[in-house]
């Protein structure tokens, strides 16, 4: 259980300092942490799937952010908004934590899943008849890609999107005369 | 003939993933393929009216696999979708020939178009998450296609705000799924009618109420909209405004709110307020705008007012359980305005578009004079303006009425004081447009404006008579028992809904 | 970009070559262990990326043009999407997994076992590669083209092409 | 106690979010609010003394397909996995083209900074 700890309040600091340092580039770097903080979590939480994923995905989303910042005015961040605004917005913030706080009490502990006791829960028919029924031994992956296969063609989906609408927004020139296209 | 569920969202993908494999001289062929995905859609709409059918994707049954609902909620969601999508469709193909990379265009338009039937189809809280990103990230790249200034800004301030719901909304699928086990909708409603709502829904059900309504602009919430809205190309501002925030946002939280977590007096009277917020607020700030689209931006937050104003008083009637007839009649009113608004909002913002691509600008300032000029826009406008201010014999008249006799019967003298105001706001706003856009003297630089052609005009002219006919949809007894009624029964049968689920 | 030095290179070379066969193994064998399509794919893209530091992008651009890498992505998708239909076509349910029991039965732990989850996961695996390198060719592009701020772009010609 | 470290870290994702002005650190708050919700999925279905989900050669009976007990009991739940899976995806996907959106913003007007960055009203 230690291990847990140390890691979540690992990634907390990191984002902490990713949030207040003035340099863009420490900034990146840290939310880097965070998301290899994550993916060493997700390995002790028996995950590895997961942890595979995000590390992968951190590599790449680090390269695109790094890409982003590098070469550009990455120091010159003033400080925040103006001070009223974000005395508001932090206390906010708070009362929604606190009014958070009250709700980890009505899940199940840490440890005892809520698929565990309901007999009749999907879950334990994934594990019971994954492989019977798609016949992969890794029961993510039937989960993933047939019980669940249409969660994943929209996820497909929405890769593609962004992907179209990136190389939207990046193109060149996006008006042209009427004119040229009736020609 | 029933048509599968699935080929209402498989149709748009597959047609999205190949638009972009065609080569450089299929632009054409690409638009052609792309109108008539969006005529096909509104075909397998009609055809699915009047149906309750749940489809189980994979073949696993309920618990495992993930099942689409059809039901008369959905099938209204989806004729509303379908309709708009067409005459966008339709009006973009001329409009979009100022705009570089069509295809790609096409490709968001679809995809944007898919993502809204995956949501009201969907039977599924994660599996309407996903589709949820789908339309929502289709729609931050398009309203950033301009590639301009504002465009990005807008698209910034808008991609900014949606994630931040999006988050929200899975923060809030994941304490459901933490407290009762299951992510399909029928199982979750059953598991919390055994256990009761305890903090955890109660936290998890204002995630999603932050969340939607983040994405249908209520008044707190919408601080994006007024950016977002006017900076699009004007085809996808009418899809915006005319569907996206309805599916999106309304849809999913009377989906939530009433069959899901089942009503209670605080969250009716939250939806309320919210409602009256956006109404007030939304009217009184689009008074003061000079900018066409943006003038109409601010309008729908007022209109969408209505609908969740009609929706709420529905789950404020419902949970005291004290007269259920005004409680459908209020949300026929929510329902009805929502289909009206849909189809008149999206006919002004193509009017705009066709006056911003004739004249070169949407400030209301410079333009006048143009009822000569653009006849067919002019009248077009003026149906739409007339039905969205409430005038009688339009059908933006009909659905106020009742909501105010609904709001009168269930003893809210104040809630219909609040309509009949915001009423008279909105003709005001749509006389200014009236008066400086299309009466007064014209222009020097307007003098040689012609009329827009073609396919926009064919588009604007489809929905003004849609626009003209939508009346019958409540007059008409057949229409109405087919279209709006299985709506609000779904509503109405609150919780009843998993029972209904698993016995289909 | 002219790319790194030459023991830069020689070493991306030979690296390259292990990180794609790394990426292909997390992509096929996704059902058995963990991984599958999507980190696969990510791992077949981040080879090309590495390409692309050490040789710079033209290098890149040579081997993988970019209107193909751009049907690619979309060839990947629309597998996918046809798998789906393929469910529907031939046993009459969207996304049934039609190949599963009744024309390879596969036993567990095999290559060949899963029905159509092996598929799926080489469409998601070429999608995912695909589209994750265009996009970090289209911003490195776009940073190539945009040094100054506050001028007027001419960005990425290349992506243009791609169209 | 856990579950509450992962909402604070999901708070400070959205005071980022909600707070700061630059528009990499805004993204950079959105990914931090991810990150925690994705993580607070898996937390969910982690079972104390757990194995992963996959299945190994010993914990299959081989005649007759079926699963050990004891993996029966001690797998974790792998349904958040295969969500987690998904949101992953689409945290990448918003993340890059909200990156795109701001090297564009960027190029346009010469900053990251939003207050500078306003040219429509309200």
């Amino acid at each position: 259980m230690a291990v847990f700890y140390i890691l979540l309040l690992f990634m907390i600091v990191a984002a902490i300092i990713a949030v207040e340092t003035k340099n863009l580039l420490s900034a990146v770097i840290c939310v880097g942490a965070i998301g290899f903080g994550g993916s060493l979590m997700f390995l002790f939480l028996r995950a590895p799937d997961i942890a595979i994923t995000q590390i992968v995905v951190e590599v790449l989303g680090l390269i695109i952010l790094i890409r982003a910042t590098i070469a550009r005015d990455v120091t010159l961040i003033s400080g925040d908004r103006e001070f009223f605004g974000t005395v508001v917005s932090v206390v906010i913030l708070f009362v929604i934590f606190l009014a958070g706080m009250q709700v980890f009490a009505t899940l199940p502990q840490f440890g005892a899943p809520i698929f565990a006791r309901l007999p009749e829960a999907a879950s334990q028919a994934y594990v019971r008849d994954g492989l019977s029924d798609t016949g992969a031994t890794n029961v993510v992956t039937s989960v993933y890609l047939d019980y669940r296969a249409y969660d994943t063609l929209g996820e497909a989906t929405v890769l593609f999107t962004a992907i179209v609408g990136a190389t939207v927004i990046l193109r060149g020139k996006s008006r042209k005369l009427l004119e040229d296209s009736d020609a | 003939m029933n048509v599968p569920l699935p080929m209402f969202v498989a149709v748009p993908l597959v047609v999205a993933f190949i638009l972009p494999m065609l080569p450089k001289a299929g632009k054409a062929i690409a638009t052609l393929l792309a109108n008539a995905v969006t005529i096909c859609l509104l075909v397998f709409a009609v055809m699915s009216v009047g149906q309750a059918r749940v489809y189980e994707v994979g073949g696993w049954s309920i618990p495992l696999g993930i099942n689409l609902v059809l039901d008369g909620l959905s099938s209204l969601l989806l004729l509303a979708v379908s309709v708009v999508s067409a005459a966008a469709m339709l009006f973009s193909t001329r409009y979009m020939e100022q705009y570089t990379a069509k295809p790609k265009y096409l490709t968001l338009f679809l995809l944007m178009v898919a993502g809204m039937n995956g949501v009201v189809l969907s039977g599924d809280i994660f599996n309407l998450y996903v589709f949820l990103e789908i339309a929502s990230i289709a729609s931050y790249a398009l309203v950033g296609f301009g590639g301009e200034h504002e465009e990005l800004e807008a698209s910034f301030k808008y991609m900014v705000l949606g994630s931040i719901a999006s988050v929200f909304v899975l923060f809030g699928v994941a304490l459901v799924y933490g407290n009762t086990g299951s992510l399909n909708m029928a199982y979750i409603s059953a598991a919390i009618q055994e256990m009761g709502m305890n903090a955890g829904l109660a936290f998890a059900l204002s995630l999603f109420i932050a969340g939607f309504g983040l994405k249908a602009a209520l008044v707190p919430f919408h601080a994006w909209l007024p950016d977002a809205h006017p900076s699009a190309p004007a085809p996808i501002s009418a899809m915006l405004s005319g569907v996206l925030i309805k599916a999106l946002g309304v849809y999913a939280l009377a989906r939530l709110v009433f069959n899901v977590f089942g009503v209670s007096v605080p969250v009716g009277w939250v939806l309320v307020a919210l409602g009256i917020t956006s109404m007030v607020a939304g009217g009184f700030l689009a008074i003061g705008q000079w900018d066409f689209k943006r003038l109409l931006a601010y309008s729908s937050i007022s209109q969408v007012g209505y609908v969740v104003l009609g929706i709420g008083l529905g789950v404020v009637l419902l949970a005291r359980d004290a007269s259920p007839a005004w409680a459908a009649l209020a949300i026929l009113g929510g329902l009805f305005h929502l289909v009206n608004h849909a189809v008149y909002k999206s006919l002004l913002f193509l009017t705009s578009g066709s006056v911003e691509m004739a004249t070169g600008t949407r400030q209301m300032k410079e333009l006048g004079g143009l009822a000569d000029r653009m006849p067919v826009t002019r009248a077009a406008c003026t149906v739409a303006s007339a039905s969205i201010a409430g005038v009688p014999p339009f059908p933006g008249f009909w659905s106020k009425l009742i909501l105010v006799i609904a709001a009168v019967q269930a003893r809210f003298y104040w809630v219909a004081a609040v309509i009949v105001f915001v009423s008279v706001c909105t003709l005001i706003m749509y006389l200014k447009v009236q008066r400086y856009v299309f009466l007064g003297e014209v222009p020097e630089h307007l003098r040689h404006v012609r009329e827009s052609r073609g396919t926009m005009l064919a588009a604007m002219v489809l929905l003004t008579v849609l626009c003209l006919a939508m009346s019958l949809l409540v007059l008409v007894p057949p229409l109405r028992t087919s279209v709006l009624e299985p709506a609000v029964e779904v509503l109405m049968n609150g919780v009843n809904y998993s029972r209904t689920v698993v016995r289909l | 970009m002219k790319g790194m030095t030459v023991i830069v290179k020689t070493v991306a070379s030979w690296v390259k070559v292990l990180i794609f066969l790394f990426g292909i193994y997390i992509i096929l064998f996704g059902h058995l262990t963990p991984g599958g399509g999507f980190a696969g794919g990510v791992i077949l893209a981040s080879s090309y990326v590495l390409l692309m530091l050490a040789f710079g992008r033209t290098f890149v651009e040579d081997n993988l043009p970019l209107p193909v890498a751009s049907r690619l992505d979309c060839l990947g998708a629309f597998l996918f999407a046809l798998i789906a239909i393929a469910g529907l076509v031939v046993g009459g349910t969207f996304f049934l997994n039609f190949l599963y029991q009744e024309y390879l039965v596969g036993e567990p732990f095999k290559l060949v076992s899963g029905g159509t989850i092996p598929l799926s996961n080489v469409a998601i695996g070429l999608k995912v590669g695909a589209s994750l390198f265009l996009v970090i060719f289209a911003l490195s592009v776009f940073r190539c083209d945009s040094e100054k701020p506050g001028d007027e772009p001419s960005p990425d010609r290349a992506v243009e092409k791609g169209e | 106690m856990l579950y509450a470290l992962c909402f604070l870290l999901f708070m400070i994702g959205l005071y980022c979010a909600v707070v700061k002005k630059n528009m990499v650190k805004i993204v950079l708050g959105i990914m931090i609010m991810e990150y925690a919700v994705n993580l607070f999925l898996i937390m969910l279905g982690y079972r104390a003394g757990g194995t992963a989900p996959i299945l190994g050669v010993s914990d299959v009976n081989r005649q007759t397909a079926s699963v050990a007990a004891h993996f029966l009991n001690t797998a974790v739940d792998p349904l958040p996995q295969a969500l987690v899976l998904t949101s992953i995806v689409i945290s990448l996907g918003s993340l890059a083209l909200m990156i795109s959106i701001c090297i564009r913003t960027y190029a346009k007007y010469g900053t990251f900074d939003i207050t500078e960055i306003r040219r429509l009203r309200g």
